[in-house]
């Protein structure tokens, strides 16, 4: 009997290792799994690979991770935010490292890494010092680069709703990396609004397939990053 | 439902039923599992109360289910051999690449397939007999095996003339270089090892010495301290 | 104002020239788009490179426009069928090649065209006959080759429901190769059983954005091959 | 809505709303269309009447709409400038691949975007300075100008400082290069072509060698023949 429902996202997120890579989804504060970033937060696993598009804003999520000093590197595409000086301040210490990728090639390398496909080649970023060092080649008339794969020890994404086999929808532009990261990750953690039995999300309708989720954790009231903010909390 | 013959002509070893039942067996509940057409299509059947497996089908469905009752069938709603079937609670559909994505990317926790031959290295030919009159034909067959965790074949021990399918070497062209873990076939169940075919279980009335004889390679005997079953538990990797 | 509804099959595949090369979406019967196939037909077209998985049953749709002599190549991943003898007879004679592509590498390549990705690498089809001759490399401890991303002049597929917009949704296990082609064709012409305002399809469930769609016809009742199979029909 | 001021200081050339509705004027019915942060999203307010765009932003929506009534938005429904927005009717969601392979695969006909500086041969900076300090963010920047069919800039003519933005080389680090197709400043609208810079419209008041004397590249004078419309129709590739 499949049912991937965990009781907690302490209990989703305990066997995150010291070291681990962890793709976090969300575009800014859309999609970003707040309440299993404060649960990774509060289990302290350290030394992380972060790859996530953005670096949170004000020091709640993404941001508080950071600022609570567990991620060693941030592979993303844009980590300034107008409210948090907490990225810019580890990196200019050289606390925490940064890989910055395009954000279209970022997409594409995890959907790559998630579908068994070490590498291919874009055009994106030739010419410009993003695309230093790395290999070139020429199809018809035009140069490209060649970009890796990514994958991660773990996924941990927002949905709107699943089912207990995994299967999961979205809510608007909170899509953005869920379904890509749900892929690449080798145990991919949900939380959702809304949990529900097989077959109560339309079959036509499903973004990403249960066999891409591990875990499934019922979090009906998700937090608001741009609220937290504006109230000025902090996390823990 | 051909049964192996012995010297005397006595039926020996396991139906197609009995067969795609002892594969049944060894999937672990809660697996991913795409089933390839005739005896491996047979293995859901079997499937011991109690466990639940889900299906992938590669033209796009996950969790596809049995035929669907005469007259009730959607002609579009079909499995990779093109036959009727229908969609269970949980099912989902999806386009091509991303039915391929979940098979290269190691998604899915095991693939039964059939088999022209295997080798002792475990390399797989059920494609092509590569006759010149031959219309070549491969669909998933190749994606399957280079991406799925666990490959099983299920098959007859012998061709209908005799010949052996499990060999030193295929000499039809191959599907897929070192991807199948263990072979279930009317006389025994046989794991590919890093040492060659090695036997696990034979038929009830085979014993190694007939195994060996309808072999095209040497078999090693039933490992002294039982293996570890190959898959023990469903993985958790995604 | 944007209406992509175009009046008839005949209209909408007025333009495909002599030589081109042109995506049919389909697995089998489901998803193929057959009163496209038989407008093509008439149209007369010839010289054609079709991108299909399969080569049609019987003697209608895909098999008929084979038995037209319209087909120069086929690239495609299975061609036998049960009841057809059409490409065997093409293929034997020479009249029609055959590119064979496994299933996903074919999948992988159309979305690849679609997305603007020249090459990728696969470990499908190594130390096969179908990876002889293509370029090989090693990524860690795996060996892949080099697969190129396809693009096509105009692409045939067929949807469940389109809106003005070009928005689709499929039927089931119709999906299969419809997404991808829509992609990689410059020109996508879809068949939709229902054509419905903008608005209609939940922006949720759209499978194919409208992006990627040029024109729509309204096939209200599309013909199923095998019902036309078993009824022994032929086109023209 | 800061204009260039003449040596005699009097305010010469476009506003901020005058340039993005210049734009606005360039961009066929039916286009799909990427518009960036600052000026460009200004654009979609001056599309002339009986053209209808749709909008696309890269983190996942076709069809975008205006912002949202107060209190009626979505802090889950944004653009890529991270705004809440709303969505109309025939929009769609999707994820970042399906994004970027509408940008990088040739689907949208447009990008407008904005720079710190531009060359003659159509290279644009405008991601960052360069600076040590600068905390480097790309964003969508380099899969926009490396995809969409059509780059248009819209900028002023010089800094705040006074120096030029269309400039020999650029000296700031490269978003793309060869990518620029058309430059709307405060001054003028110039093409990028294979000579360099070429005028095609000043604004109102200002003569080439005003443009001249703040562009730091030679600017060839509006082409004797009208050139052919940049985007006469909307392309058909899809």
């Amino acid at each position: 009997m499949i049912d991937k429902r965990v009781a907690s996202p302490a209990a989703a997120v305990a066997d995150i290792h010291d070291g681990a890579t962890v793709m976090i989804g969300g575009f800014g504060e859309a999609g970003s799994p707040i309440e299993l970033i404060h649960a990774l937060i509060d289990q302290e696993a350290r030394d992380l690979t972060v790859i996530s598009n953005n670096c949170g804003s004000g020091e709640v999520g993404l941001a508080a991770l950071l600022k609570a000093r567990r991620v060693a590197k941030m592979i993303c595409s844009f980590p300034r935010t107008a409210n948090s000086t907490v990225f810019p301040g580890l990196y200019r210490s050289g606390y925490t490292r940064l890989e910055l990728v395009p954000q279209g090639t970022l997409a594409e390398r995890i959907r790559a890494g998630g579908a068994g496909i070490p590498a291919f080649y874009t055009p994106t970023a030739v010419g410009t010092p993003l695309g230093e060092g790395k290999e070139h080649r020429r199809f018809g008339d035009r140069e490209y680069l060649m970009e890796h794969g990514l994958t991660a020890d773990f996924a941990l994404i927002k949905a709107r709703r699943a089912d207990s086999h995994g299967n999961l929808v979205y809510n608007r532009t909170a899509r953005n990396f869920g379904p890509l990261m749900a892929m690449a990750g080798r145990i991919t953690i949900v939380q959702a609004s809304d949990v529900v039995p097989p077959g109560d999300i339309d079959p036509e309708a499903v973004v990403t397939p249960g066999i891409f989720v591990d875990r499934v954790v019922h979090v009906p009231s998700p937090a608001h990053e741009s609220e937290l903010v504006a109230a000025g909390a902090s996390y823990p | 439902m051909t049964r192996a013959a012995s010297e005397t002509g006595q039926v020996l070893g396991w139906t197609r039923d009995e067969m795609a039942a002892r594969v049944a067996q060894d999937i672990p509940d809660g697996s991913y599992v795409n089933l390839g057409i005739g005896i491996p299509e047979l293995v859901a059947r079997f499937v011991p109360e109690g466990r639940e497996l889900i299906y992938h089908t590669e033209n796009g469905l996950l969790g596809m289910g049995p035929s669907p009752a005469p007259g009730r069938g959607d002609p579009e709603l079909i499995n990779a051999g093109k036959r009727q079937v229908t969609a269970i609670p949980g099912a989902s559909f999806f386009h091509q690449s991303d039915s391929f994505a979940m098979i290269r990317g190691g998604h899915l926790d095991l693939c039964v397939l059939g088999a022209m031959q295997v080798s002792q290295q475990g390399d797989l030919a059920n494609w092509s007999t590569g006759a010149d009159d031959d219309i070549p034909a491969v669909g998933g067959a190749m994606d399957l095996v280079a991406g799925v965790k666990r490959i099983f074949v299920v098959t007859q021990h012998c061709t209908r003339t005799g010949e052996p399918k499990l060999v030193e070497r295929c000499t039809y062209p191959l599907t897929g270089l070192r991807v199948v873990d263990r072979v279930y076939t009317d006389l025994a169940v046989i794991d590919i090892t890093p040492a060659g075919f090695r036997l696990v279980e034979p038929a009830p009335g085979v014993d190694l010495d007939l195994i060996r004889a309808r072999t095209g390679a040497p078999v090693l005997p039933v490992a002294p301290i039982p293996p570890i079953a190959l898959i023990a538990e469903r993985s958790t990797d995604a």
